[in-house]
């Protein structure tokens, strides 16, 4: 065991995957020399050379075309975007390419991409995207987004060793702040759920970022005990782990951060009043940020991102319920 | 492989030196059964047996099977809509192609995907995705990962005049120049995107971007079999020597509409006739008749082969409805892109 | 009044628009002397020249983001994806550029984009998808998907006269299918649902190819009284009257042809779970494409697409419940 | 537009004849504005005034000042992160450009862009996007519907070496040769894309691409404020009588590290010691000086122009938190992008 932030047990599973895996390249923007925007890949080049951690030229839609073409001969590319909204700029090779390559041509392609995401830190509308609901609704995906630096070098090094595509939610705000025991050497943390707090009255469903903010926000409401579910994986989603926290509780507050509509918070909504409806003793809660661009300066930012505040009223209403 | 270290010697040769007469028989026969099985796909899609769309490429074969011919069963391509001659070269049945564009079971995708988008990943090929020239960044990261790992192999995609309007084509352009990578690009130069000419396309030939990107860009009769050949065999040695990418242009002409509803009255019907006197299996039955071949032996052989595997595909099943959920993950190990067939008598040992 | 097709009624909407309005302008690869791969400019060029229905080159992030350009000088650009599925390669321009301009700098982009989309007719992974959630899910795009051709008309007038950008989803299998009485000249149809059956037990909730499916499922299922809603926009989302037809019904079916997670029906059944749960009676079922891309054969293709059977079979049980 | 039937008679000459001493001192004040103005927001940015990340144009504000000035009021401009001196020259006022960087209300977005990321739609400017270079493609759009509509107006922007890289780059030029149209791109060659140097980015300097476009593509000293804008001021004239477009490359060096965070020891010293003794700020100072211009006055007034601002800024309130969710969609008329300032003496009454 070692105390790690989220942003070193990334960096250490990286590290890992390129000693145990000759077919392991990194690929990026600045990812080599310079170490990555977030200094993730920091010191990489100086042990696993300049090929291995390569820098790319600044285009996204060929970082991740190549990294298929390297893919489907052998290797396996882990591409960092330098930050997630910028995949917006190689969105048709992840989702055309390379997300539906398996089911139509019987081709794997084994590919991790990994998306530092997410606000509050005055990031502006293209510095604080969270895109994943887009690869969830696009078959052949992959995707998880950790939110403890146990799962983040676990759910790292099975996103690697993983055949498929699998896009890799870094939160942004976690990286220095999130830190956590982290097992020795590599470990795969399996795509489900995790009940980060049990509970009986009432569960929160969060991922990334927000489950810190749920933890908190119901630390101590006025005694209520109140389960926070952390989804880890949102392709496969555990929709079992999802249910049962729901017959349990029967009730739900569902938070996350990207735009309200048609977010992933809206898919477990959904599965909920379809198969968990039976459970439910109150309405299906969501929080999230509303369909507005993060906007830059402070007051409004805050304004708009789901807060400890925020999670916690709608839990005090529903519970009131 | 032999090939490799014959190569060097052979450098700057003509085409002469480098095909046998079995070879230019090969690229004939190529041709005609793409001709061929395009021809009879066509009344099989009029009969309602091919569902979607079609597309052919009557009058383009030479472009595919002169460059299929030139790659190395490690070699991987990227093989698109107008080019079946390549995936006959590599290695795929005929029947397998004819179920392909009915949808049936026994099709390259197994009718997961339609008509052209496939390819045969145990002979080495990719199959196309409809967004154009997306597989150019493809073809780029396979040479990318075999210049990473020493490899003397080469990567081979073919694309559109149409398709060098669009970012990927420029991306892959520009990774491959930048990093020197054994990529050979094949610019198929037939007139037209759908119904665009090439004139609302670019204001200048694309093969002048090349020398921008830092490597060779070459012109070739796309509708002659054997310069085509020559020319990407030279590409590819120079690719697994070093010597970086190459742009080819293949100048020909879709003499067919875009699909099959397309009447292409939008081309004047000068540019047609003027280019169908240019036609690649005449020409290139023509030398062969002059090195006494028996064509007709080979073209009856051909009708043949047809014949038989249209009758099996036809035999064949449709897919399962319940397979239709099945395989959008993969579940076991990623297998990577087998090698294909390679006729040529240049490779010791490189297939049929 | 007039009949037309679906088809018709579009190419009637952009014709009126040319004529009207010289800032209108319409772009798109093969529009202009082919008349469109589904000929909706057909003779167009004849009657307003090369300039105006301009055949572009073949670059959909050139389409987009010269449309914003043109828009942001005054023009009233209509830009066609040849299929819907291109966008993707457009993706960047549509959704940072155009989106978010007027949030970020207050600057109005009048845009329209056509996206030919659906599938049923063997088109495979590339030419039947349903893009529209990912619009939803982009703050600052509009998003219509008329199922009748007098709301085919009426959509795309609003849509262009609409000063932000409007994707407009036109189901192919609608094109030459549907035939209706459309009212003659330019009328604007606003962005709200339509009540496209009054019902009392049940109601289902569908948009698009799907407002045919769920009235013909439902055209007789012994003697139920079911009410089908086209919603008509995605995107603004009409709340209030998804609210009221739950209210009125209490069971509720939701079907859309694109892939099942994080669908335009997810968002629908996370509103309702949340603001409409008192009044349900039931499960909110939904019918939807599985998280497959749409293969080519058409055994395969029928297995995937919600079809009568599966919809009428969801509101038997429902009804059941 | 006196401009516009003027300028034909001035093509071919040199700056000089271009340019008056008013002239010249506003391309000074210009540069000495951006930099004072940077220096003071990096300041504020170290006292936590600044929220996000901050970045600046040191040693590149000649790029931006000489190309602005040859824009006329009715030209449109997408400008770039290390730009500041066009939007000067555009007329936006530095208080606002201050408030811009703090967040406040009184910034050009209000709070809701960040930093750089900002435009004053009424002086015909388009706030940039983070993805770089999609200006370029928006640009290229406004020059189309310049032509379309038979005006005689140019749209122009700037990006940079990395971004050269991108797709978007294609199209745009692509589109803007193939169509002819009236668009001025100016290539920002500051050597380096965050840490990555140009031979990571591209084979062949990119301004050779622009024959292969089909259109001019010239080299500028980008540390010389006068040569810029000679060299934009004739690109922007051919543009506007139908010429088509130019790639103005502009050779320079980006001082600072990438934002403010960054210590750019990537970069070696020499190569920052050897463009010092360039600066164009200096360098615009002793052309002026030798023309007997009182410099240190010139100085003077912008140090205090910019105390003013920076106090006006930092009295003015952040934005109202009750505002975040207002304005995604444009409820009214849509309007479109205003007239700018046009300082140029050439410019009959084009601004101040
Ligand atoms: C990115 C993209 N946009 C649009 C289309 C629709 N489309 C299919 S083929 C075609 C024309 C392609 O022309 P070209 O690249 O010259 O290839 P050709 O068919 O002539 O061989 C178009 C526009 C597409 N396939 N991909
Ligand atoms: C499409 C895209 N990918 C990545 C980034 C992140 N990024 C911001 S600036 C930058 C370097 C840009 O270099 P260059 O184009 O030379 O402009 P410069 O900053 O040197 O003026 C990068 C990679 C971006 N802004 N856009
Ligand atoms: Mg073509
Ligand atoms: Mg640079």
């Amino acid at each position: 065991m070692a105390t790690m932030t989220y942003l070193q047990a990334i960096s250490s599973a990286l590290r890992d995957e390129l000693r145990d895996d000759e077919r392991v390249l990194l690929m990026g923007e600045d990812i080599g020399v310079f170490g990555g925007a977030f200094k993730v890949t920091d010191g990489f080049v100086e042990e696993f050379g300049t090929d291995r951690v390569m820098d790319t030229p600044l285009a996204e839609s060929g970082i991740i075309g190549c990294a298929v073409g390297a893919a489907v001969v052998g290797m396996r590319p882990v591409c960092e975007m330098q930050f997630s909204d910028f995949i917006s700029c190689g969105f048709d090779q992840l989702v055309n390419v390379a997300g539906k390559m398996h089911y139509r041509q019987g081709l794997a392609v084994p590919l991790v991409v990994r998306l530092p995401s997410g606000g509050g830190f005055s990031g502006g509308p293209f510095h604080s995207q969270n895109p994943e609901a887009l690869f969830m609704h696009s078959p052949g995906l992959k995707v998880v987004a950790p939110s403890t630096a146990e799962d983040a070098k676990g759910l790292l090094h099975a996103a690697i060793r993983d055949p498929n595509p699998v896009c890799y939610m870094e939160h942004k705000h976690l990286y220095r702040r999130v830190k956590g025991e982290v097992a020795e050497g590599v470990f795969e943390t399996p795509f489900t759920a995790r009940v980060a707090r049990p509970g009986s009255d009432l569960v929160v469903i969060a991922y990334g970022a927000m489950v810190g903010v749920a933890l908190e926000a119901t630390s101590d409401l006025e005694g209520a005990s109140i389960e926070v579910l952390d989804l880890r994986s949102l392709v496969p989603l555990d929709e079992d782990a999802i249910l049962d926290s729901v017959a349990r509780c029967s009730k739900v507050v569902i938070v996350d951060e990207a735009n309200m509509t048609c977010a992933a918070g809206a898919q477990v909504a959904a599965l909920i009043a379809h198969r968990g409806f039976e459970d439910l003793d109150g309405p299906v809660v969501r929080v999230a940020t509303p369909d507005v661009p993060i906007p830059f300066s402070p007051p409004l930012e805050q304004a708009v991102l789901p807060g400890v505040e925020r999670v916690r009223e709608a839990c005090r209403e529903l519970l009131a319920h | 492989m032999a090939t490799h270290t014959a190569e060097p010697a052979r450098e700057g040769v003509g085409e002469l030196e480098h095909l046998q007469p079995e070879d230019r028989i090969w690229l004939l026969r190529a041709m005609l059964l793409m001709r061929g099985i395009e021809e009879r796909a066509m009344n099989l899609y009029r009969q309602g047996k091919v569902p979607g769309s079609f597309y052919d490429g009557y009058g383009q074969e030479a472009v595919s099977a002169g460059a299929a011919f030139a790659m190395a069963p490690e070699d991987r391509l990227c093989i698109l809509h107008r080019d079946l001659a390549a995936h006959l070269i590599r290695g795929v049945s005929p029947a397998r192609i004819f179920a392909q564009y009915m949808g049936r079971a026994a099709g390259i995708t197994a009718g997961r995907d339609g008509n052209v988008h496939f390819g045969d990943r145990q002979l080495g090929c990719v199959g196309m995705v409809s967004m154009l020239p997306d597989m150019m960044l493809v073809a780029t990261g396979m040479a990318m990962a075999f210049k990473l790992r020493g490899e003397r192999r080469c990567a081979l995609t073919w694309f559109g005049d149409g398709s060098t309007s669009r970012g990927d084509f420029h991306e892959a352009m520009n990774w491959a120049g930048v990093q020197k990578l054994p990529v050979v690009f094949v610019l198929e130069n037939n007139q037209f995107a759908y119904s665009t000419p090439v004139d609302k396309q670019y204001a200048v030939d694309p093969v002048e971007r090349a020398a921008a990107y830092g490597f060779v860009g070459v012109t070739v009769d796309g509708n002659d079999v054997e310069a085509m050949f020559e020319a990407v065999r030279a590409a590819r040695s120079r690719a697994v020597e070093g010597g970086g990418p190459t742009l080819i242009e293949a100048l020909t002409m879709r003499m067919h509409g875009h699909a099959a509803h397309d009447d292409m009255k939008y081309v004047p019907l000068e540019q047609v006739e003027e280019w169908r006197l240019r036609d690649p299996v005449e020409r290139q039955e023509k030398r062969l008749r002059s090195l006494g071949v028996d064509v007709d032996a080979v073209r009856a052989a051909v009708a043949e082969e047809i014949d038989a595997a249209a009758q099996e595909a036809l035999a064949g099943p449709m897919p399962d409805p319940a397979d239709a959920l099945s395989g959008v993950f993969c579940e076991g190990e990623a297998e990577a892109l087998g090698d294909g067939q390679a006729p040529w008598s240049g490779f010791a040992g490189g297939g049929s």
